[in-house]
């Protein structure tokens, strides 16, 4: 075992725990505000783990749409209606919900774990060699011009509709926070201008 | 000339349409003379016809003109054409002529109806149809005359349409009628498929050469009996003939008197060959059901009060002399009662509606009497129909009825003594007829103001209302429908001479006249009776017919006016042996239930499936619907599940991974 | 240079990533956590995407986490906004109150 | 036999009979809402246009020729071959006339009292369905506008019609769609499995009918998914229940077009996608269909005769008198199938002349209730007199157009299926019962209190209904040019059926005679 391999353990373990432990905490924690930030533990975690996959670009943008914009939004909301008073998780109102929950998330944890242990030799299919790592080509933006000609080349009319989609989402998202005949509330174009 | 032949439905048809764009305009009375001109000159060419058609050798005398192919589809090929034969041309000739004299009448009677100039436009269509009917080349173009008077019988009974029983008598003929079509479409429909067409010509010379199975031929003619049936008022569809005495009495005389009730005899005697490579028993048939119906329709004519009533049922019976003639091969006699009949009966009925347009539309006998005083002309008239279709010699009707008797023995004896007991009723219920309505003391006298009122009120024909309600004296109708009367009566007393027997050294050259002429169209089916013991024992047999007719005669003179015998009118008869009661009660209880079910079957149990499938489905929706709870956890949690079935399917049973 | 971390463990860790992330959504009442959890879920997605695109050698598998981030992104906004006008008008709301389509 | 020999590019017309009242109806669709007066002239326009050009059609025909005319077909999804493939024969071609003046007349002379824009631009849809249908020879295309049919319907029924219309269109659209749901499974079958013989996928009618040889029990399960489609359409008992239904409640113009042409979707598909495509099938279940047609006749008959309501009678005539058209396309003769398709267009004519009557009657009384009304004839003599030329053809009264329909069909039928026919023909009695009754009820008699206003025929309604009486009449005297141009078509059907099974024609033993060969000599040559 390599310092290098062993340095990429450490990342990928203390960024899985990340991911883990952010994740127990958004299900877990009472206030949502707190939730909130176990989210964005989790989501550095994943970013941690596209750049230990050479998804250098992916993993900026995981960080500033996700992290920065995405959670923002989340804790704005939370702000804005009040709604950050803790919840008593011992209440389930709905029968057999929980039990429910149980077998359906260890179930699928259990079968996909089970499927990709069984196919974990299939796996190994000539890595690497598609995608362009910068320390292999000395070109350190690699990796963000392979996605651009992919993005501009192939999906270029899936990027424009991406456009699209997000402009009716924000005009969308004004008229249906706007129209409030009896309670005006300046917040709300907060809310849409923040997108 | 006979290639004109089609002019003789056109004149009425260019009539109706006359009166049709202009009848209005016309108005009361042009509109009549208008329909009478056009029917006349139908009788013209008629009359031209004939002529012509006299001067041939006898097998030229038969002419197919043929307007257009009406019908043409792939083997069945029909044209609307004409067939002028001696059978139609003297057919066209009588109808067009009596007709002429009716419409003539009418034009006296209907005066001052509001719909006088409707009432035309129906007449000439009528003409049209029935000469249609008669001049057809084929069954279809019969059919097409045959439906179009049924129809126009239909309008003209129904002709006061807002009295409840005229409108009620019209649908019943209508729909009666239909029942007979049932069995000419079918006739048509068997023709077709054994000689491939619909064409007389084609239909009679198969069966002259032999070529038309007897089974079919008997299809044949017994479908087209239930036609005549129907047509012809015969048992067991005669129902309607005498509720279509709400019509208007004109109406009554051409159409259920003269001419369109004939039509069945007259499609009988055209299909002469068919009938008679038909199986045996079916002339026997025919014969019977003639002769029951006239028997029967006799006894009923016996006992009935109403004027128009005594002739409608004698109509009935007198048609059913024909078709009894017709049975026994005897159709020149057939047609030759036709004929006189025509005459004569068209005359009583025009008498017994100028007697009702004198009474003030009263037509109950039991208020008339001695009215001969007051009318006499009409009374004269009326009295010699009254001996011709008694059959007092040498009145017309004596000929012909003589000559179907004569047929009817040769045929069987049972047949013979059926027409004779019919002939002395036929006697009878004449003789009391006169005597009631001419004769006696005068019964109107004593209703005149109390009962005369209501009854014009209810009387729908809103004749020109003549001086008054408080002074009732019957009067003699205007010249206009004496004339007519006139004619006809002159007719009915010398028609014999068409068709003179060779009997009390009458010379040969004016004897059998209609037979000579009608010989082509009936030569393969006419009886030969010339060996029998009837044909050898005529005079016998005139003895006796004029022995009966005068016996009954008698018999109704002691009875009616001397009072020396009591009258003999059971109940059983006025109501015609509750025949229209039984099939009226039919019709409107088991019959209207059975309907009425039908309807309530479609309604219950096909729209009730129908229905009950929705109700169904949507009922399970309901209780489906009450599983969503709306709880989009759960929602969630239940994917889930299914993600892992899934995936639990794929991954441990497929084993793909 | 390649990682000797064998490429199953990140399918491990997305899988188990997705399992929390479902186990939150179906047992959190609160609408804004529940949507947390979504993007929890969503996050699972991508780290797949990324370590099969690495596995497989094609940078296809990094464009469509591309467009799972815009998608996301669009949802959050939508979302949001329909959360926060259900909020205004049922201050306290959970996901259990929501519940008019019941039949 | 196709496409080419029309010579230089000749006009497509047959896509211009489809395309312009489309192009009506999105024209009026677009028109301002402030400018009422437009709509109508466009709506009027176009399918005046469209009448136009049938007439045209109907004139530049080809008599003698029995394959299709003016044939259209450009390809449309290669794949699958599906190609926008139109053609004329001589069992379409009066439908699509009838449709072509029919829309006009009724858009002219009905108002449907509000709402005008929608209801012109829903006519012009439902115009352009129903002729797309008549003229497909794609089963893909004519499923297309075999559906499209029913939205159009759909909405006059539900927007324009009478106080139960909601039910009733509704159950109008279900249960067509039911029908049709076999038929798209059947559709999509029949060109899967008929890919096998021909060799490729095509939804062409023509390839497949003349080049695909189903074995008998698939041919026998396709037919059947097929029929059952067209046995609601038609309507066939006892499928008939949603007529009386949607006839009742449709507005006036959706009754007339709903019998007039709607109904005939059913009866045309039969012949051209039953009996063409499955002859093997058809003759062999040509039992049932005889049956269910003449307990139709009879029970329409008999349920007609004690409706209450006029509309609802005039609706079970129409299963009747389809009953008539289905006993003639199932009993295999020339003259059978030629008089079920004269029947069809004649039957459009008489009922849809019968439906305006109602119409009139119920704008002047408010009401379709046979009890309500009484004595018109006495108020509104020429009224009742119209009403009385179309009932008599409705009836089947000779000399006018409904008696030929009807003899050809018994004719024909008499010859191959003679029972059922004799039953069948016991329905013309019926159908003068129910007729005169109501015609007895709500006519004759002294008018009461609430009739004695009746307002006479008007001149708008004299001149919608002047074409009608001219059809009448002309067809019941002189229909030759009609029936010259149906035959050669049945012929060359009857011909594919008997190539496909052991059917052959009954010929009437023609007895030969000097009689016969001078008719012969007057009429066209036969076959």
């Amino acid at each position: 075992m390599t310092d290098a391999t062993f340095l990429e353990y450490v990342v990928f373990f203390s960024a899985a725990v990340m991911i883990i432990g952010g994740a127990i905490g958004v299900i877990t924690l009472k206030n949502p505000v707190h939730a909130a930030l176990g989210l964005v533990l989790t989501l550095f975690g994943v970013a941690v783990q596209f750049v230990a996959q050479q998804a250098h670009f992916l993993a900026a943008v995981q960080v500033i749409v996700y992290a920065g914009a995405i959670v923002v939004l989340f804790l704005f909301v939370i702000m804005l209606l009040g709604v950050d008073d803790a919840m008593d998780l011992s209440i389930e109102p709905i029968p057999i919900q929980r039990p429910l929950a149980a077998v359906m998330s260890i179930g699928i944890v259990g079968l996909v774990g089970a499927a990709v242990v069984r196919a974990s030799d299939a796996l190994q299919i000539n890595p690497g060699t598609g995608i362009e790592v910068a320390e292999e080509t000395g070109n350190n933006d690699a990796n963000i011009q392979q996605l651009a000609t992919n993005l501009y080349g192939d999906h270029v009319f899936a990027f424009q509709l991406t456009s699209v989609l997000l402009i009716v989402a924000v005009a969308g998202t004004v008229l249906l926070t706007r129209k409030w005949p009896s309670s005006g509330d300046d917040a709300r174009e907060h809310e849409s201008s923040d997108v | 000339m006979a290639d004109l032949v089609w002019l003789i439905p056109a004149f009425p048809l260019a009539g109706f349409l006359t009166i049709l764009l202009f009848g209005r305009r016309l108005g009361d009375p042009k509109a009549g003379y208008v329909a009478t001109a056009a029917v006349f000159a139908s009788f013209v060419v008629a009359a031209s016809i004939y002529f012509d058609l006299l001067g041939r050798p006898e097998e030229e005398r038969a002419t197919v003109v043929t307007l257009f192919s009406w019908v043409p589809v792939g083997t069945l090929q029909i044209d609307l054409a004409f067939l002028a034969d001696p059978l139609s041309i003297l057919m066209v000739l009588f109808v067009t002529f009596v007709g002429g004299m009716i419409h003539l009448f009418a034009v006296g009677y209907m005066h001052g109806d509001p719909k006088f100039s409707k009432f035309f436009l129906y007449l000439n269509l009528f003409v049209f149809s029935m000469t249609l009917l008669v001049l057809g080349e084929n069954l279809l173009v019969t059919f097409l005359g045959w439906e179009g008077v049924g129809t126009c019988s239909y309008f003209l009974i129904a002709f006061w349409h807002t009295r409840e029983s005229a409108a009620t008598a019209g649908k019943k003929a209508f729909v009666t009628n239909r029942v007979g079509d049932f069995g000419v479409m079918l006739a048509m429909f068997l023709s077709f498929q054994a000689v491939g067409s619909m064409s007389y010509s084609v239909l009679n010379e198969s069966a002259e050469s032999g070529s038309l199975a007897a089974s079919t031929a008997t299809g044949i003619t017994l479908l087209l009996l239930l036609g005549a049936a129907g047509k012809s008022a015969q048992i067991p569809l005669y129902l309607w003939l005498p509720d279509a005495m709400e019509g208007p009495t004109p109406v009554s005389a051409l159409i259920h008197a003269a001419t369109m009730v004939t039509g069945g005899v007259f499609l009988l005697t055209r299909i002469n060959p068919v009938i008679t490579v038909s199986y045996d028993w079916v002339p026997t048939t025919i014969a019977w059901v003639g002769a029951i119906t006239a028997l029967f329709a006799a006894t009923i004519a016996l006992a009935q009060n109403d004027i128009k009533k005594v002739l409608a049922y004698s109509t009935v019976s007198q048609i059913g002399y024909m078709v009894l003639a017709v049975g026994t091969g005897a159709y020149v006699a057939a047609i030759f009662h036709m004929v006189t009949h025509a005459a004569f009966k068209a005359l009583l009925f025009l008498g017994a509606g100028s007697v009702i347009h004198g009474m003030h539309e009263e037509q109950d006998m039991r208020k008339m009497g001695a009215l001969r005083a007051f009318m006499p002309i009409t009374a004269a008239t009326f009295i010699v129909g009254w001996l011709a279709i008694a059959g007092v010699p040498p009145f017309s009707g004596f000929f012909s009825k003589d000559e179907i008797l004569l047929y009817a023995l040769a045929d069987s004896v049972p047949l013979y003594v059926v027409g004779i007991v019919t002939a002395i009723l036929t006697a009878v219920y004449m003789t009391r007829q006169v005597i009631m309505v001419f004769f006696g003391e005068a019964r109107w006298t004593s209703l005149a103001n109390a009962e005369e009122a209501p009854e014009v009120a209810e009387g729908e024909p809103p004749v020109e209302t003549h001086d008054a309600h408080g002074e009732f004296k019957p009067h003699e109708s205007p010249p206009i429908m004496l004339i007519p009367l006139v004619v006809l009566a002159a007719l009915a007393a010398i028609g014999g001479i068409i068709n003179l027997p060779g009997l009390f050294g009458i010379p040969s050259g004016g004897t059998y006249r209609l037979e000579e002429w009608l010989h082509p169209v009936i030569e393969f089916g006419e009886a030969k009776i010339s060996d029998t013991w009837a044909y050898d024992n005529k005079y016998l047999l005139v003895a006796i017919a004029v022995a009966c007719s005068l016996g009954g005669i008698a018999l109704a003179y002691a009875i009616y006016l001397k009072k020396r015998l009591p009258p003999w009118e059971p109940t059983l008869f006025a109501k015609g042996w509750y025949y229209d009661q039984a099939v009226s009660w039919f019709m409107g209880n088991p019959g209207r239930d059975g309907f009425e079910a039908v309807a309530e079957f479609d309604s219950k149990v096909v729209d009730g499936t129908v229905n009950g499938v929705a109700v169904a489905v949507k009922e399970t929706a309901t209780h489906a619907s009450k599983r969503q709870t709306g709880y989009v956890r759960q929602y969630a949690g239940i994917i889930g599940i299914g993600v892992v079935l899934l995936l639990g399917w794929f991954v441990v049973i497929r084993g793909i991974l | 240079m390649i990682a000797a971390i064998e490429p199953s463990w990140y399918l491990l860790l997305a899988a188990l990533l997705f399992g929390i992330g479902a186990f939150g959504l179906l047992v959190r009442r609160n609408p804004l956590v529940m949507f947390m959890c979504i993007e929890l879920m969503l996050n699972a997605a991508n780290l797949t995407f990324v370590a099969l695109a690495t596995q497989l050698g094609d940078i296809n598998g990094q464009t469509a986490v591309f467009f799972v981030m815009v998608v996301a992104a669009a949802e959050v906004v939508v979302g949001l906004g329909i959360i926060v006008s259900i909020l205004r008008r049922r201050p306290g709301a959970t996901a259990d109150d929501l519940a008019e389509l019941k039949g | 036999m196709l496409a080419a020999d029309t010579g230089p590019i000749a006009f497509p017309i047959l896509t211009a009979l489809v395309l312009t009242p489309i192009v009506g109806a999105l024209l009026v669709a677009l028109t301002p809402k402030t400018r009422p007066e437009i709509t109508k002239v466009i709506a009027l326009m176009s399918s005046v246009g469209t009448a136009a050009m049938s007439i045209w059609l109907m004139a530049s025909f080809d008599t003698g020729d029995a394959g299709f005319q003016f044939v259209s077909k450009h390809t449309w999804i290669e794949p699958w071959g599906i190609s926008w493939h139109l053609g004329v024969d001589g069992i379409s071609l009066f439908l699509v006339v009838l449709t072509g003046i029919l829309f006009p007349i009724v858009i002219a002379g009905i108002d449907p009292h509000h709402d005008e824009k929608p209801y012109l631009a829903w006519m012009l849809m439902l115009q352009a369905g129903v002729m797309g249908s008549f003229l497909s020879l794609d089963l893909f295309v004519f499923f297309i506008f075999f559906e499209i049919v029913l939205v159009p319907m759909y909405f006059l029924i539900g927007g324009w019609g009478y106080e139960n219309r909601v039910y009733a269109a509704t159950k109008f659209f279900l249960y067509t769609m039911l029908g049709s749901a076999f038929m798209l499974v059947g559709l999509v079958a029949t060109v899967w499995i008929a890919s096998d013989d021909l060799g490729k996928v095509t939804f062409d009618l023509v390839e497949i009918a003349e080049g695909a040889d189903f074995a008998a029990s698939t041919g026998r399960w396709l037919f059947f998914a097929f029929a059952i489609a067209f046995a609601v359409k038609v309507p066939i008992f006892p499928l008939h229940t949603w007529l009386p239904d949607a006839h009742t409640q449709a507005p006036t113009a959706g009754s007339v077009v709903l019998a007039g042409v709607m109904l005939k979707l059913g009866t045309y598909g039969l012949l051209r996608f039953g009996l063409y495509l499955f002859p093997e099938a058809s003759y062999w279940s040509r039992s049932l269909w005889l049956t269910l047609a003449v307990i139709g006749i009879i029970y329409g008959a008999i349920a007609a005769t004690m409706q209450k309501d006029l509309k609802r009678l005039v609706a079970y005539s129409s299963v009747a008198h389809l009953g008539f058209i289905v006993l003639g396309t199932f009993a295999f003769t020339t003259q059978s199938m030629t008089g079920s398709v004269i029947q069809m267009v004649n039957h459009g004519v008489s009922t849809g002349a019968l439906f305006l009557f109602v119409g009139w009657i119920y704008e002047r009384r408010k009401t379709r209730q046979i009890a309500d009304l009484n004595g018109i004839q006495k108020v509104a003599p020429i009224f009742a007199a119209g009403f009385m030329v179309v009932m008599l053809s409705s009836i089947g009264v000779p000399g006018l157009n409904g008696f030929i329909g009807e003899f050809l069909i018994l004719t024909g039928s008499f010859l191959t299926a003679r029972w059922w026919t004799v039953v069948a023909a016991a329905g013309v009695i019926l159908a003068a019962l129910y007729l005169l009754w109501a015609y007895q009820r709500v006519f004759h008699g002294e008018p009461d209190e609430n009739n004695k206003d009746f307002p006479e025929l008007r001149v708008k309604e004299a001149l919608t209904l002047l074409p009608f009486l001219g059809l009448i009449v002309f067809m019941g005297v002189y229909p030759k040019p009609v029936l010259d141009r149906i035959e050669p078509s049945i012929d060359v059907l009857i011909t594919h059926v008997e190539a496909h099974t052991d059917y052959v024609e009954p010929e009437p033993t023609v007895v030969v005679g000097e009689h016969s060969d001078q008719e012969q000599s007057d009429a066209e040559e036969g076959e």
